[in-house]
């Protein structure tokens, strides 16, 4: 049973179809699957539900699927960096529904497990809670929320395995672990590729039983940064400093 | 005076206990860390998946796997631990996180918090802002008395709610108010920056609040 | 002739498919992993926490941090990876795991199964059989035909179930059943141990089947 | 803030009362608090509500508290190792709620997690499913399960840090990371205790939020082996061969 694929367009082929879901793991421009996205764009594959905390920015990340307009449906917590998103969102071309952050996870996460259904206090009483199933357990209110399942998972690992073992670096792990465990098929790509037991076992986030396909970054594979952010180079630094 | 933006922030920064675990807010509860008070040790937590955030990295030495939740590049501290989101916002919503410190629109009397949407304005999302207001154990509000010339202390939000009844304690460059978040509504002024006078707060302010000064009547 | 343990443990190693990942029960089912048919590469899955169980130890070098979920020492192979309780179940409720091989006290037509308590004896615990049952894709039962002379494949089950509709195939000493998990009931007979005769098994089993073996008019 | 403790006794000081519920990690014997357990027994404290998956072997690990007649209930899924146990619940001085056992980690995943309720399809048509609210989800029955959340957490990791940062060692994870969330307070005996810093903060299981208190186990410190099994040193061995 081969997992690796020699490219982002092998590893999808045969898995991409009109209308389907789709979930994309990062957190703003981190730890996204970008080789993935680009060979979703060169699919032509439309009307896609897609399921990221974030929509990338205009021409990276999910922004190069909003400029195809292959995309119909968001879920996501926030989507504030786009502005081909906002235009198409004002412009009624683009429906999106906003979970709160850690619902969404929650939801991502429970889907994965099995889990169809659970009870959070996040959004009560506000207009996430609307038209939702609430609660009372021991005297809290709590709102019903449900799994989430996906066609297709897509995400980016630092390091992986031919068994599928995963390892994600820093906060690049963000929603990839859990998107790995909630779709029929999670496609990985790495940024480095090895064999097996050259990762601690103690130390796998994402065990190979999820990911069935995976590709290995080419050579120079970019990372972005949204916001770069840096401190001067003083004696005594001030702002950031740790705390 | 009014307090200026370090200011509240250093207010804020006396919310800080030894020991916490806090989420900070972006804006003005990011200036937070650059007050806190000798002998306190705090972590912070940022909801994409870390704790023990350390400075802003030095030029040259960012990691684009390295951010914050405000995506800013970051740096680690020899305690910190990455976690995925599902765990992170466990931690959140399970009320592991002591301190909340956030900005907000509109803050009501009775503790609710609006701080994600403007009807008509292009709409964001309200990122992690929900879930950290209902599980943290304790919310600070760190915002402006007024909003162009409006009062953001309100009898009710006239915006969408991010929490109801999420609010313990609201810093402006005014003052300081506490808030009952269980039984009937109460909110109290408890502080007043230095020169500010409660009738200036009054007139500042739409919600309805008792005064209870430290050292007054 | 009936089968023998090892040769129903063959017979079942049969379901195995090239990349499965397998939960193997306590009993006969263990035996599986030595038949496991060339070619196919099987990874096994330890519901205490492990991907890629390996074989026992060499005496000497057992570890008491690597176990089996039958509390057997056992070792790791570089495919192996561990987690937490509430990840391997999420991995199992989760439908992640291809198929189940477990040891039964009672099957019923319907695929319903009892293999946790006997009334009255002292009772152990269901362990982690009913969420076996309950989340891997495909369930497949391997125990005697019969209990001191009588039926284990019944009607209904009459010991408390561990789940209701749950198992697709029974494999027994005397042949193997196919079961349909969703519709009406039906249970089919689709293979005899060779030298048994479709008598013998209809004497020693309670419960209504179809016969639909390979071959057969 | 300092977490770290001289000895199990002083860790638990003041945390102990009769009528407590206590969570307490491992599976079998294998990454169990053993040190904590013995503190709590020569504690005295009664009347316990002890959460964890299984009780001890007589004499070991919560067979302990057993024989001392501490505990009154047990919620656990499978208790079958124990005569001191069998004992006492035969003879209605001890009362055992059993959960299977996927049942019982999501349940303390959900407590730690601040999810008062979910939906399980494990035991829908069993006992288990008894006096419980069942519900359809997309023509599936689920049953609902609350969440668990204990007085204490007791556990067992291979190295943890000043800052209660923890890391476990192969399947003596078990229940450990998930009743690290649990509970009011947690108290984590390690056998490596180690300055921050020293461990990867990629591989650390349970952030140090969810610590309170640490020891280091003494030199010395045996962990138990329940079943011991072996195979013989051949050139082909069969059983439990690589598959």
């Amino acid at each position: 049973m081969k997992k690796v694929y020699p490219d982002a367009r092998a590893a999808l082929a045969g898995l991409l179809r009109d209308g389907m879901t789709i979930m994309s793991g990062g957190f703003g421009l981190c730890g996204i699957p970008a080789l993935l996205i680009e060979a979703i764009r060169e699919s032509g594959v439309k009307d896609l539900t897609v399921i990221s905390n974030n929509a990338g920015i205009d021409g990276v990340g999910l922004g190069v699927l909003l400029e195809t307009r292959q995309i119909r449906k968001m879920i996501s917590s926030y989507v504030g960096e786009n502005a081909e998103f906002a235009r198409q969102y004002l412009a009624g071309e683009l429906e999106i529904e906003f979970n709160p952050q850690g619902t969404l996870a929650e939801r991502i996460r429970a889907g994965g497990a099995g889990i169809p259904a659970f009870f959070t206090r996040t959004g009560v009483g506000t207009a996430v809670a609307e038209g939702k199933e609430t609660r009372e357990f021991d005297g809290e209110i709590y709102v019903m929320e449900r799994g989430l399942f996906a066609d297709l998972a897509i995400v980016h690992a630092y390091m992986g395995d031919t068994e599928g073992n995963l390892r994600y670096r820093k906060t690049a792990r963000n929603f990839n672990p859990i998107m790995a465990t909630a779709a029929k098929v999670t496609v990985a790509q790495v940024e480095h590729l090895v064999k097996p037991g050259e990762m601690d076992p103690d130390c796998i986030h994402t065990p190979g039983v999820f990911v069935k396909r995976i590709i290995q970054c080419p050579p120079g594979y970019e990372k972005r940064i949204e916001q770069r952010t840096v401190r001067k180079r003083e004696p005594a630094a001030a702002a950031g400093e740790e705390v | 005076m009014p307090w200026t933006r370090d200011e509240m922030a250093a207010r804020a920064a006396r919310e800080l206990k030894d020991g916490f675990y806090v989420n900070l807010g972006i804006g003005i509860p990011t200036l937070v860390a650059n007050h806190v008070p000798p002998g306190i040790n705090v972590q912070l937590q940022s909801e994409n998946g870390m704790l023990g955030l350390g400075p802003f990295p030095y030029e040259g030495e960012e990691d684009p796997d390295l951010i914050n939740a405000g995506k800013q590049t970051i740096t680690e501290l020899p305690t910190s631990s990455y976690f995925d989101s599902a765990q992170s916002f466990a931690m959140i919503r399970g009320g592991h996180i002591d301190l909340s410190i956030l900005g907000a629109l509109q803050v009501a009397q009775n503790g609710d918090l609006a701080n994600w949407m403007i009807p008509g304005k292009m709409v964001k999302g309200m990122g992690g802002a929900m879930d950290l207001v209902a599980g943290v154990k304790r919310v600070v509000v760190l915002m402006e008395h007024t909003a162009g010339g409006k009062p953001k202390l309100l009898r009710r939000c006239t915006l969408p709610l991010t929490g109801a009844r999420v609010v313990d304690l609201v810093i402006t460059d005014l003052g300081v108010f506490e808030i009952a978040r269980r039984g009937p509504e109460r909110m109290r002024l408890i502080e007043l920056a230095p020169g500010v006078t409660e009738a200036e707060v009054r007139a500042r302010t739409e919600a309805d609040y008792e005064v209870a000064l430290a050292g007054a009547a």
